[in-house]
């Protein structure tokens, strides 16, 4: 489906998004409440049929943080990308690791890295951090490490 | 039938493990396709090639002149902060005042060899030499100074 | 004349002209002690460069080149580094088990090399059941496996010994039925009967297909029983790090891996009695030029030289082929090498009872 | 920062985890050191008797934040941090960070340098693919394997040396182009080692894959469906053997790939067979880019002109590319400054090690080296 047709459709789904333009691939803005329904549209829906989420992670906004799903299809060879707002203080989001299971890895990374908590996720531990960390999420813009000089 | 499929089995099998045996004796018997380098023992005709980024060098020519202006841009350019420039101002006979650089400090510990430093260089005045033993006892060695003592900068390199 | 059967006869003469009997029967006990502790000692430096060399020039690599001339000391380096290695015993570990575990399995290889024809009357015991005997003792092998793996308390050496003894238990069914195949046409079991009976042609040739066919099988099964790749599952690298003997260091291991050596030396030294006429010469029924050319090679050269061809084989198969998985080594015991070889015996029974076998 | 954890087994499965430790299971540390992991994997595996009934991933044993290192390197430096993710594919690597800038910059790079890139990229990848076959095949237990790949992956970082001044991390691709024009040699060299590859490619059919210990080790082994495969984001030839169609070369061209005439190898059976026959077709693919192209080297610039200063307009630019192990994607996201406000790298190793606990379970411990195997898993590229 081209860049129009999809926005179309998009818009039709889900009324509250919005889109973002100036990117290669369709960009929507979603609600964090409205997240969980729609990607399950996404990847049913035949026409969309977004099978393949080749990228999830998280931005730091320092005012707020922006959860980023990359979605592919390999039917229809369709992208787009879906931007979730999140309260930075409070990052809370549902878990779409039983839709797309490569979620399931990329979002324990989000949460160590960025401290999203995602709901009702099967397995919410530490993936890459050691065991007992404790304090910021890495890679947050705030988080500064005395011992491992990342800045130059 | 049962039989037959068994024995085509075992027949089959038994091929295909004779092949790599082959393979295998072959390389037994053939000693001259050895491919093992002896370093150290082949020191004196190991040839690098010219490209090989091994450690970055100034050139300096025989009145020890050397190219660098002074400019930091192979500062700027390095991700690792391996090169740090410390200048100085000359008195021209002219009686102005003129930047050179006092010691190019590098930190071979802490270099890649990206060779992003000898592209930014305007004026050529560093080059990647092709050593590439560079095991020292004292982890103070490796951080060079590239300037040779006294050398002033190449007449004409602006 | 320097042949080994005349250097023991005459310390057998001089003993029992100075010493009155028992003492030449405790001295002569001790002399062969120190000689088979030897002879390990010097199989264990020539095996180990042996394999070297040869898993070298099958990878296209030099091997070790700078110790000694050609790197033929390399051994020896290794055997000293080895013996001023610190042995450690794991807290968690069973510590008698645990130590008397590597004693074990060298008391099983020189237990073994007992019935051994090294050369023409040179044997240290000539037993009536000699290969009976060896296929008896060397069942004991998964003993020292068993008990290294089960007291080292890790689970990876536990993995080891377990697969190790599911996998010795079987293979020596096939084993044993391919000596068996010999033993039908020989119709003895005392090592020397055996070597006699191969004076005008080794079984190999004399016994048609089944005895080829018992060799190979023979071949296939004494390399899993000593562990060796491709059936190397006990140990196992990739899998299980070093399977049955991961916690043990120093002389310990050193122990263990002279014994696995010494137990290819052997299986390949009975390999080459059954099937390959032990010290008997290479002979062409009618050629007696030929013949008597072969008799002019002494008959130690004969045995060694038979032994170390098998063994050669044997880490041929190791540097080429990859590891077979637990389940597909049993099945290749229980489905194709047990019942080929019981058609097989049955097919050398015949073959004896008829007398078609030259 | 980091305490040290109070309860030090806490490595015991947790209540969600969906396994949990029945009678006679047991749980081994598979890693960090461990011959079959190549690198600091660490497995904790559930295990009852041989058979595995979990395999849980801890990572970060070599996790050196490179997308946060990244944060404050411009975006000339930040490209040779990239080789030390998948250092196996480093050009690749390095190529996706490339295209990723001048998709920013909206630079138009030479042909020339579009020539040498793909050239580069696909030694890369035979090379790559050399490692993996000698490495797999020593997982299995066949030691000789290794050192035979490695006469032939040795005289690629010849050809590497040579022209980019590194055997291993080259950081020869530049925004805008090469970093250097192609070595004199460069094509006599490739010339050769094409006809030492094809002197020396059957011998791998006949050391290991027509091997009989080998097929069956490999043949119903760690089968992974195409739904599946889509689902926990497989990508390359972990994808390809399950049939499904994911070669970033092919479908979203980048580069000179669309004007190329090669195959997209697919295998249907989805096991580990499957996926050792995707790779060992796609050296022989990657051959046949090659000779199309060593002799149509264009002439012209190898790179194109740059400011010095490299500025990304406000945005996000991804690109995907096509790695040795599978799809590559560099997210840059923008705020116009010298240095990239975040990037992620999206590795293909972290997506293809998701799946092993799918594949695994049930079987045997031996199958798990095979697997890892088939996965090709690279542990710089999981942890970055």
């Amino acid at each position: 489906m081209q860049h129009e047709e999809l926005k179309i459709k998009l818009a039709e789904l889900l009324t509250s998004a919005t889109f973002e333009e100036g990117g290669e691939w369709t960009t929507i803005n979603v609600e964090a409440a409205d997240w969980l329904v729609f990607a399950g549209q996404l990847r049913n829906d035949d026409s969309l049929f977004f099978d393949y989420l080749f990228c999830l992670t998280c931005v730091d906004w320092k005012t707020h943080l922006i959860m980023v799903y990359h979605l592919s299809s390999t039917k229809h060879r369709h992208n787009m990308v879906v931007k979730v707002k999140l309260d930075r203080n409070k990052p809370e989001i549902e878990t779409v690791s039983h839709i797309w299971r490569t979620a399931e890895f990329h979002e324990r990374e989000v949460y160590e890295m960025f401290g999203v908590n995602f709901l009702n996720h099967p397995d919410l531990r530490l993936l890459i951090l050691p065991d007992g960390w404790e304090g910021k999420n890495p890679l947050r813009k705030d988080f500064e490490d005395p011992v491992n000089m990342i800045k130059l | 039938m049962f039989i037959t499929r068994y024995i085509k089995e075992v027949w089959g099998a038994v091929k295909s493990l004779t092949t790599g045996m082959k393979r295998t004796l072959y390389y037994f018997t053939h000693h001259k396709e050895i491919i093992t380098e002896q370093y150290p023992d082949n020191r004196d005709t190991l040839v690098l090639p010219d490209r090989f980024k091994g450690e970055v060098v100034m050139p300096h020519n025989e009145s020890n002149e050397h190219r660098c202006t002074g400019c930091t841009a192979c500062e700027l350019a390095c991700p690792n902060g391996t090169i740090k420039v410390i200048t100085r101002f000359d008195i021209t006979p002219e009686g102005k005042k003129k930047k050179a650089i006092d010691k190019l400090v590098y930190h071979l510990e802490l270099c890649t060899m990206c060779g992003l430093c000898i592209e930014a260089c305007p004026s050529d005045a560093i080059k990647m030499a092709q050593t590439f033993e560079h095991s020292v006892f004292d982890r103070n060695k490796l951080t060079k100074v590239l300037n040779n003592p006294d050398s002033k900068i190449m007449e004409g390199v602006e | 004349m320097w042949s080994f059967s005349y250097i023991a006869n005459e310390i057998h003469e001089w003993l029992s002209k100075t010493f009155n009997p028992t003492w030449t029967l405790i001295i002569e006990m001790v002399l062969a002690g120190v000689a088979v502790i030897g002879l390990f000692a010097v199989l264990g430096l020539i095996l180990v460069i042996m394999e070297r060399k040869v898993s070298a020039w099958i990878q296209i690599r030099l091997g070790p080149n700078r110790v000694g001339p050609k790197g033929m000391m390399q051994s020896m380096a290794d055997t000293v580094k080895l013996m001023v290695k610190e042995g450690l015993t794991p807290t968690g570990a069973d510590k008698i088990m645990f130590n008397v575990a590597p004693v074990i399995a060298m008391i099983v290889a020189m237990l073994l090399l007992a019935p051994i024809a090294f050369a023409k009357n040179f044997q240290l015991w000539d037993l009536n059941i000699g290969v009976l005997y060896v296929s008896c003792v060397s069942s004991l092998m998964v003993i020292s496996i068993l008990m290294a793996g089960w007291s080292s308390n890790n689970k990876y050496s536990l993995l080891g010994a377990m697969r190790s003894g599911a996998q010795i238990v079987s293979y020596e069914l096939s084993a044993g039925l391919s000596i068996l195949t010999i033993i039908v046409f020989t119709g003895d079991l005392q090592m020397s009967k055996i070597i006699a009976s191969q004076k005008t042609g080794w079984w190999i040739f004399k016994g048609h297909i089944p005895a080829l066919i018992a060799f190979i099988t023979f071949l296939i099964a004494v390399t899993a029983e000593t562990n060796r790749a491709p059936f190397d599952l006990a140990e196992a690298e990739s899998e299980l790090t070093a399977g049955f003997h991961t916690e043990y260091s120093g002389m310990k291991f050193a122990l263990f891996f002279l014994a696995e050596y010494v137990n290819v030396f052997i299986v390949c030294a009975i390999g080459a009695t059954l099937f390959l006429g032990g010290w008997m010469p290479f002979h062409i029924s009618t050629w007696t030029g030929f013949n008597h050319v072969m008799d002019y090679i002494p008959s130690s050269i004969w045995f060694f030289g038979k032994t170390f061809f098998l063994i050669f084989v044997i880490m041929w198969f190791r540097w080429t082929f990859p590891r077979l998985r637990i389940d597909q080594l049993l099945n290749l015991e229980w489905k194709y090498l047990l019942p080929i070889s019981m058609i097989n015996l049955l097919v050398a029974t015949l073959m004896a009872m008829m007398g078609w076998h030259f | 920062m980091y305490k040290e954890p109070e309860i030090l087994s806490n490595y015991a499965l947790g209540s969600n985890s969906g396994v949990s430790l029945g009678e006679g299971d047991f749980q081994i540390n598979f890693g960090p050191q461990h011959p079959a992991t190549h690198g600091v994997l660490h497995l904790v595996i559930t295990l009852n008797g041989e058979t595995i009934k979990k395999v849980e991933p801890h990572l970060g044993y070599i996790h050196r934040s490179i997308e946060k290192m990244c944060e404050s390197l411009t975006y000339r430096q930040f490209i040779y941090v990239t080789s030390r993710m998948d250092y196996l594919s480093a050009h690749i690597n390095n190529h996706a960070c490339a295209l990723a800038v001048e998709k920013g910059l909206q630079v138009e790079v030479p042909a020339r340098a579009q020539v040498i890139r793909v050239l580069m990229d696909e030694l890369t990848r035979i090379a790559s693919h050399e490692l993996w076959w000698g490495a797999m095949a020593m997982d299995l237990g066949a030691f000789t394997p290794f050192f035979h790949a490695f006469r032939e992956r040795e005289s690629i970082n010849d050809i590497m040396e040579e022209t980019c001044g590194a055997r291993l991390t080259m950081n020869y691709m530049v925004p805008g182009g090469v970093m250097h024009d192609i070595h004199p040699n460069f094509q006599k060299r490739v010339k050769d080692f094409l006809q030492l590859y094809k002197r020396k490619i059957h011998e791998y059919d006949e050391l290991v894959t027509g091997n009989i210990i080998f097929q069956n080790r490999m043949k119903g082994i760690g089968y992974l469906s195409a739904e599946d495969a889509v689902s926990y984001g497989c990508s390359g030839p972990a994808a390809r053997g399950s049939g499904v169609s994911s070669d970033i070369r092919k479908i979203y061209p980048y580069e000179i790939y669309d004007k190329l005439e090669f195959d997209e190898v697919l295998e249907t059976a989805g096991d580990s067979f499957a996926r050792y026959m995707v790779r060992i077709k796609e050296m022989h693919q990657s051959i046949r880019i090659i000779e199309q192209l060593i002799d149509n080297i264009p002439e012209g610039d190898f790179q194109a002109k740059t400011k010095n200063v490299l500025k990304l307009p406000k945005g996000d630019f991804y690109t995907r590319v096509e790695t040795a192990r599978g799809e590559l994607g560099v997210y840059i996201v923008s705020e116009g400054g010298t240095t990239p406000y975040r990037i992620k790298f999206r590795s293909p190793g972290f997506s293809n090690l998701s799946v092993l606990d799918h594949m695994a379970r049930g079987s045997k411990i031996g199958d798990l080296v095979a697997m890892m195997g088939t996965l090709d898993l690279v542990i710089p590229d999981i942890d970055r």
